[in-house]
């Protein structure tokens, strides 16, 4: 039931206000004339509909969520009590920097520490997500070659497995993308890439671990390719948490960088965000950060900070929002950085790393196909199901919604899209061996309900509030919006 | 170890299983000299008690003064239940509801906020949000220069009152598209926009006219007439809206003749708190007719196999996972969490709540310029009407003013100066529905005495 | 799946502590030699272990909850957030009375607000549920039978449609329980009461309205009867929802009372508690009050709140707990109090018996018989099912497992004890009349259920975690905790 | 209206269908002259944000200070997790499980909670809590008055260094029955009982004997003698101790050569904030044998109709709302919320965490002593082994050492002097994991201070 069926005229949580005398001095021409029609419903009823509304939702508190790429960990609960302190929460963004200095103390520390986990120069938090940070990344790139009137380099590179925020970005920031192919092994095709790379290239914009999960083994001799031809590389770092504390993109010769916090720094989801994307840059861009970022100076023998602006960074490609970022999801990373520490961050990339592998063993000892069975997986692997859709017509959407009914989130399906019928696998370092294990025999459950009773697959999820939804109808006959009529 | 439940034996029995004799083998395709992810600046881990200290300490450091600044981010009463809702686990720790079926409670609550949206703004169709308001502006300018099919134009007409962080923003994100935006004046004796400068531009081509109303100085535009003479000019108009005026204001759909085609803004005073600047929301309304070029996620009803009502993503192909380096925007994850809290805010208000909020903060801050206007050496920069922010020039610069006032714990507000050197005197003043008489009183004989 | 079936040695949520040094320098022999054998798992399989418990739970947040005598209302969250605050949370109960005030003045307010509505002429809010509530007031009846030397009373009256609590507090503090009928129509019989009291009668412990969801016309009379025989009369509160701003116990006679805030005022139960159950007295009692209890006084012209202990009332019957009771269950209270205010009270009463009244006639008209149909219901009344139960073998229980069914939690079952086959049904006032008429739907239903598919009602539920569960073996082969062999 | 969600029509149509004209008319049984619920003390209603400014600056009011008092209450940290589960609306609005099936979640949680405490104290079963440590010991003590078979007393001996206000709680309860209890002096030199004392009792007839380790003066008692003298002599033994020198401590359980029969003690310890004095949970623990005599709820696991494991409220028989006068107690209500908080912090903490937790308060409170022994003018009153509480005998009154501390916003301990007029220059002073060696080296210096 809407939450405006439930409602009655007049009906409203009345503890919530003070009825109050209409507004007569404003003239009637700028006036509301009618109500708007907002859900007319008790206080009880609203505690009750969406607590309803949330019990028809998987989440990581509620379900192994092995959704690949999108790195679903647990989301500390001290992380989000540290950033719901009232001292947080009702300071005002553009309150005086000497009333903000323990917010800014912790947005300089995570700086600091983004910098030493990446290897990058300088750090701006401001990106409010990693598709945001892309932009600002590749705007950057823009920036640089438009300061050294560089003025023919029009075309990004982006591996064929890249994510779709990838071409988009490069798009949104007036460039052409030109896709680069991966090899069979996953890799980024190295002939290819030489014969792509010319004056015309800005930059590359490179996942690793790819998309694909695995690493790119050849990843210097890529950045040397790039970089001999006049472009910068761009590192999408929403696959960090495989390599958190073991190798950083700095060092293999990236430029430019952004990390989702979201996923490699533990910070929830909230059903489709808020994100944070910090980005990170080398000597070369440091110029061109966005605003604002957070400095350090001594004022009378005590540690200052203050906001760096336009003024104090005058090639900055510019504000990103109207105030400083995503806040409130920056206190949550850097309270997990504090947790976590050196050895534990070293520690995110071992277990994230294991739990893939020994996922990725499991499934093929369970009779499972390996998108790239010779590769390590990184914290993530492809699984490919074409054999199984070929010879018993069930697919990966069948085998993704299917598990559903098991009560284990789907993989990401379809994803990456060079592969055919894929499943995209990430099991994060959070999960117990005793979990990995109970979807192992879930898959191998399905697998023989694939022989046994096909139909039964093709026609999951059996368990959920609704059965599969009509797509296209969705799409044909839009429905956005209640109206009752 | 911390948040990683692997015992010593777990580690062994899974290396055996994969025929490994330690996880470091594992990272064995990494060239080795990569394999170096020493942390330097990175300090020891601590306990979730030690961090907690840290952060309680941390956040007590900075006083909170009593704040009369909004200037974009407003500080409201928020009902306990928004939060205590918004922040169970199944909302909280969910991913994009991707998979339909495991999703339909984020996905129910999105189709309900675009319908919230929509009858706020009395638009026909709004997304499931973007970052926040000034993004959401970047976002509109560039869907009006895909969506406006009578122009082939580039550029656009954009109020020059609009908040002036959000024009840097549109800037900073949408000139790299060669795209130009043309600045508005506003009228120096009444702050609203110059409509005589909007006669020089009779003919020229624009994509689209950007209307902020309430402006950032916090007045009322007269939007029918902007939006008329917009459509006349084959314009489309993007209305940029605070929601809580919506509470008592007539709502873009019905500006002019024909209403705004796009609408957006920054959904923070739904639910929000300030929050030291977000994570806030933007949320984005149009035309039915123009839904395609919409940029971000868009929930629609539909039926499953049995013909039971359910919700899922739709209109996909607009969207950079599908449509890659065509679709109408980069954003991927948006602001769902707010979504939610902002829902939950405005069912627990409706229209009689939200108008009550909306009409004290209207109350309240007529009644704090009456005060102010009392004192004699103060008056009102530019003339009313005012929803609930208003600018009063001084007789010495904000500034000093701003910081005489924090010496008595409290934030007066915005200092003008900042954004137009012509306005240094002037300071820009909000009072929402938390403040007291008591409260207006404080901030009266503050301001009297930072005057002195 | 127990929790104890998920851990793994040596497994735990690592964040929460740091491992300490072995304690040494205690001899051996106080020190424990084994682990205990808590539970060994992780934070996020702790987060998702719980969430999926509390998803096996129905609730006021959840469901209509219509359990009589129990008040199950909405708890405001805005008065849970007031009593989180920080400044409450972190005060120690022993904190010296001048970092204090804030704290004391809201139990201060609330003894008042509580005298105010219960007509008494003075509060106590230590007692930590309605039962220790009605042991510190018969504990107080006893004091003053004792004080005055009147030793020969040893008996406590109580209606036979009293909740089990009477009698056994009056046992618990050394009286003998006399039971005294009601009358056909829910009232306590007059004759029988006369009877019954003599100068062995100590009091008469009421409840009133009634458990029958009546209100007693003859209250006055019974409070003269009883007084006349040198008994005083107790009023257990728990069903003050009903009359709350309406009518004061004080007025009918009552010497003393208890007060369920976890009912009336709409604090949460807690799945079992806290509850708290401050007790009012008249002025007979007052010296006998149990401590501590808030005074203020004035010191330099200011308020000042400072306990009351023995040594301010020497004849209390003393302390009822460690320290001073549920205070964040009285914080909770006087919120809700603050938010009601005087007219809020009043609706409480009108709006409640609306519903109920209402509730009533609906299912009277779905052809349900009311025990006692003559009466007006209260905030809550009683249905019978001896007639369903002997034509069509589908007793009171069966309807109220199959309700769970249709998303309902059943009303009180079986109780009072007096009438056969009922339900004891209490909508309270914080549910809409559509929340009211669908229940009366699914009542509907199953009585239509009940006549062409008696099994199917008789073996309900069918959606719930388990089937009826077998209570027999549960009480023969007891099993009261885990053990892993 | 505040809370209640009808609106004039539903009103008018419910009154339509009862077949009234008014609410009022529902009143119509009430006697005319008692129908005055004029409420005079009552202010008017105000608004959740009025109400919430208002608790926010009584909160405010009262500053926390930096506090070493334990005396029955402390402080530890509390596991974010902890709460945010325990407030979730199906745990904290459903009521006591009586419909075991719609309540499975708590009715297993239950279980686990008894689970943990039976091998937290090593006994054999635990109850569902009752209101908290005093009451428990209260509930104790009928309880070994109803199950000790060889004893006809009504006499119970009790440890005087017991919390006192445990004593006095208990005294308020039990005396109604006509039961009575014989303190056992504690040593002055020693501050444990006076086993000489006990050698004076031979032979008489108690029901029970209550020893409480560590007791209120933070010492270890020598449970094995004191629990196998008791059983000699027939007696029950009734252990009181705290929840977290459990993990360090031997379990009561294992007292002797046959263990305590029943264990209580307040599981505040556990995830429960020290509140301004509760809720807090009172936990009960007994062996196999007398659990028909046990108060409070019981939850049992058994099957239902198709044989699946679920739980199930058990052994009513012994509760008042099924034999009611014949009842084991009058409790109803207990503290399930609390049940819940502890249970999950038992679970995020496991037997290593515990353990942690407890050696940290330990060392934490013989840090302390030895700094404070080194300023040379403060002695131990009583010698070792304490667990986390400690008594120091210094040189003038402790009320007058603790307001001086107070200045320095320190909350110094407990004054003993409240406790026993020959303890006026004692202080006991409790020290949690939540202390860092900086604020154990800020005692230092303000007792130092303070003593000067
Ligand atoms: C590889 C990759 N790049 C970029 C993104 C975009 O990040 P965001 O969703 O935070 O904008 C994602 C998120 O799914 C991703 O998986
Ligand atoms: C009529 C009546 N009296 C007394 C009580 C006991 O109150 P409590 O459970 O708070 O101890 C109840 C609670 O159910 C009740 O309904």
């Amino acid at each position: 039931m809407l939450i405006f069926e439930l409602g009655n005229r007049d009906r409203s949580a009345r503890a919530q206000y003070e009825a109050d005398e209409p507004v007569t001095d404003i003239p009637e021409v700028y006036l509301r004339s009618e109500p708007a029609g907002l859900p007319e419903v008790s206080e009880l009823q609203t505690v009750r509909h969406f607590t309803s509304l949330s019990r028809r939702n998987f989440s990581i508190d509620g379900q192994f969520y092995p959704l690949g790429s999108c790195t679903m960990k647990y989301n500390p609960r001290g992380a989000h009590r540290a950033a719901s302190l009232p001292g947080f929460l009702n300071r005002h963004p553009l309150a005086p920097e000497n009333h903000s200095q323990g917010f800014m103390a912790c947005l300089y520390e995570l700086q600091e520490y983004l910098k030493d986990v990446s290897g990058m120069s300088a750090v701006s938090l401001t990106p409010m997500a990693g598709a945001q940070g892309e932009f600002a990344g590749v705007a950057m790139i823009r920036a640089y070659h438009d300061k050294n009137r560089d003025d023919e380099r029009s075309e990004i590179l982006i591996p064929n497995a890249a994510h779709g925020t990838n071409p988009a970005t490069a798009v949104m920031c007036g460039y052409r993308v030109r896709e680069v192919p991966v090899t069979r092994d996953g890799d980024v095709d190295i002939a290819e890439l030489k014969d792509a790379v010319g004056p015309q290239t800005a930059g590359l914009m490179m996942t690793n671990p790819s998309t694909c999960g695995v690493f790119d083994r050849r990843v210097q001799e890529i950045a040397t390719i790039v970089h001999q031809a006049g472009g910068l590389l761009y590192y999408d770092g929403a696959n960090m948490n495989a390599i958190l504390g073991k190798v950083k993109p700095g060092d293999m010769g990236f430029d430019v960088l952004h990390l989702n916090l979201h996923k490699t720094f533990a910070t929830p989801h909230g059903g489709g965000g808020p994100g944070s994307g910090p980005i990170g840059v080398g000597e070369k861009l440091q110029p061109f950060i966005p605003t604002p970022v957070v400095g350090l100076r001594r004022v009378n023998d005590k540690d200052f900070y203050y906001w760096l602006d336009e003024g104090d960074i005058p090639d900055s490609i510019g504000c990103l929002s109207a105030f400083m970022g995503n806040a409130g999801i920056l206190l949550r990373a850097y309270a997990y950085a504090r947790m976590l520490g050196r050895e534990g961050m070293h520690r995110v990339g071992e277990y994230a790393t294991l739990n893939a592998n020994y996922l990725a063993v499991q499934l093929r000892k369970a009779g499972f196909q390996l998108a790239y069975p010779d590769r390590r997986a990184a914290h993530e692997f492809v699984v490919t199901l074409s054999r199984e859709s070929r010879e018993l017509g069930v697919n990966a959407m069948d085998f993704a919604k299917r598990l559903l009914d098991y009560g284990y989130h789907a993989p990401t399906t379809y994803f990456p899209l060079l592969i055919p019928e894929c499943l995209l696998i990430e099991p994060t370092e959070t999960e117990s061996r005793e979990e990995i294990d109970g979807f192992v025999q879930a898959m191998a459950s399905i697998l023989r309900e694939a022989k046994e009773d096909p139909d039964m697959v093709r026609s999951a999820p059996h368990t959920m509030p609704v059965k599969r939804l009509d797509d296209v109808k969705a799409a044909r006959e839009l429905d956005l919006s209640f109206t009752s009529d | 170890m911390p948040f990683i439940p692997h015992t010593q034996e777990d580690t062994k029995t899974m290396l055996d299983d994969i025929g490994e004799l330690s996880i470091e083998a594992l990272f064995d395709e990494i060239p080795e000299d990569l394999r170096n992810g020493q942390l330097h600046a990175t300090p020891e881990g601590m306990s979730e008690m030690a961090m907690l200290r840290l952060m309680n300490e941390r956040a007590r450091q900075d006083v909170v003064q009593m704040s009369f600044l909004g200037a974009g981010a407003y500080e409201h009463h928020i009902p306990g239940a928004v939060w205590e809702l918004a922040s169970r686990g199944e909302f909280m720790t969910a991913y994009t509801p991707y998979q339909a079926e495991a999703s339909q409670g984020t996905l129910q609550l999105i189709y309900e906020f675009q319908t919230m949206m929509t009858r706020l703004t009395a638009m026909d169709v709004s997304n499931a949000s973007v970052y926040e308001g000034a993004t959401a502006l970047a976002e509109a300018m560039l869907m009006a220069v895909r969506a406006n099919k009578k122009s082939r134009s580039k550029r656009l007409l954009c109020a020059g009152n609009v908040h002036p962080r959000y024009l840097q923003t549109c800037r900073t994100i949408i000139t790299n598209q060669q795209i130009d935006i043309q600045e508005i004046p506003w009228r120096q004796d009444r702050g609203l926009l110059d409509h005589g400068y909007l006669d020089g531009m009779q003919g020229e081509d624009f994509a689209g006219l950007v209307i902020a109303s309430p402006n950032f100085f916090g007045g009322l535009e007269d939007v029918d007439y902007l939006t008329d003479w917009a459509h006349e000019q084959g314009m489309l108009v993007i209305g940029v809206v605070n929601p809580t005026a919506l509470g008592i204001l007539r709502p873009p759909g019905e500006w002019g003749d024909a209403g705004a085609d796009i609408v957006v803004g920054d959904g923070q005073p739904l639910g929000i708190p300030v929050a030291s600047g977000g994570p806030y929301l933007g949320y984005m309304c149009c035309r039915a007719a123009i839904v395609r070029q919409m940029p971000g996620r868009i929930v629609g009803r539909t039926v499953d196999l049995d013909g039971k009502e359910g919700f899922t993503l739709t209109l996909q192909a607009r969207e950079q996972h599908i449509r890659r380096a065509r679709a109408t925007s980069n954003i991927c994850t948006n602001q769902g969490l707010l979504v939610t809290a902002a829902s939950i805010y405005m069912s627990l208000l409706g229209d009689q709540g939200l108008y009550s909020v909306a009409a004290r903060c209207h109350h309240n801050t007529a009644l704090l310029a009456k005060k102010v206007l009392a004192l004699g050496n103060v008056s009102l920069r530019f003339p009313e009407p005012f929803f609930h922010e208003v600018v009063f020039e001084l007789p010495k610069p904000a500034a000093d003013v701003l910081a005489g006032m924090s010496r008595q714990q409290i934030l007066g507000g915005y200092d003008l100066g900042l954004f137009d050197n012509r306005l240094e005197n002037c300071l820009l003043v909000n009072v929402t529905e938390t403040k007291t008489g008591g409260d207006i009183e404080q901030f009266v004989q503050s301001l009297a005495h930072a005057l002195e």
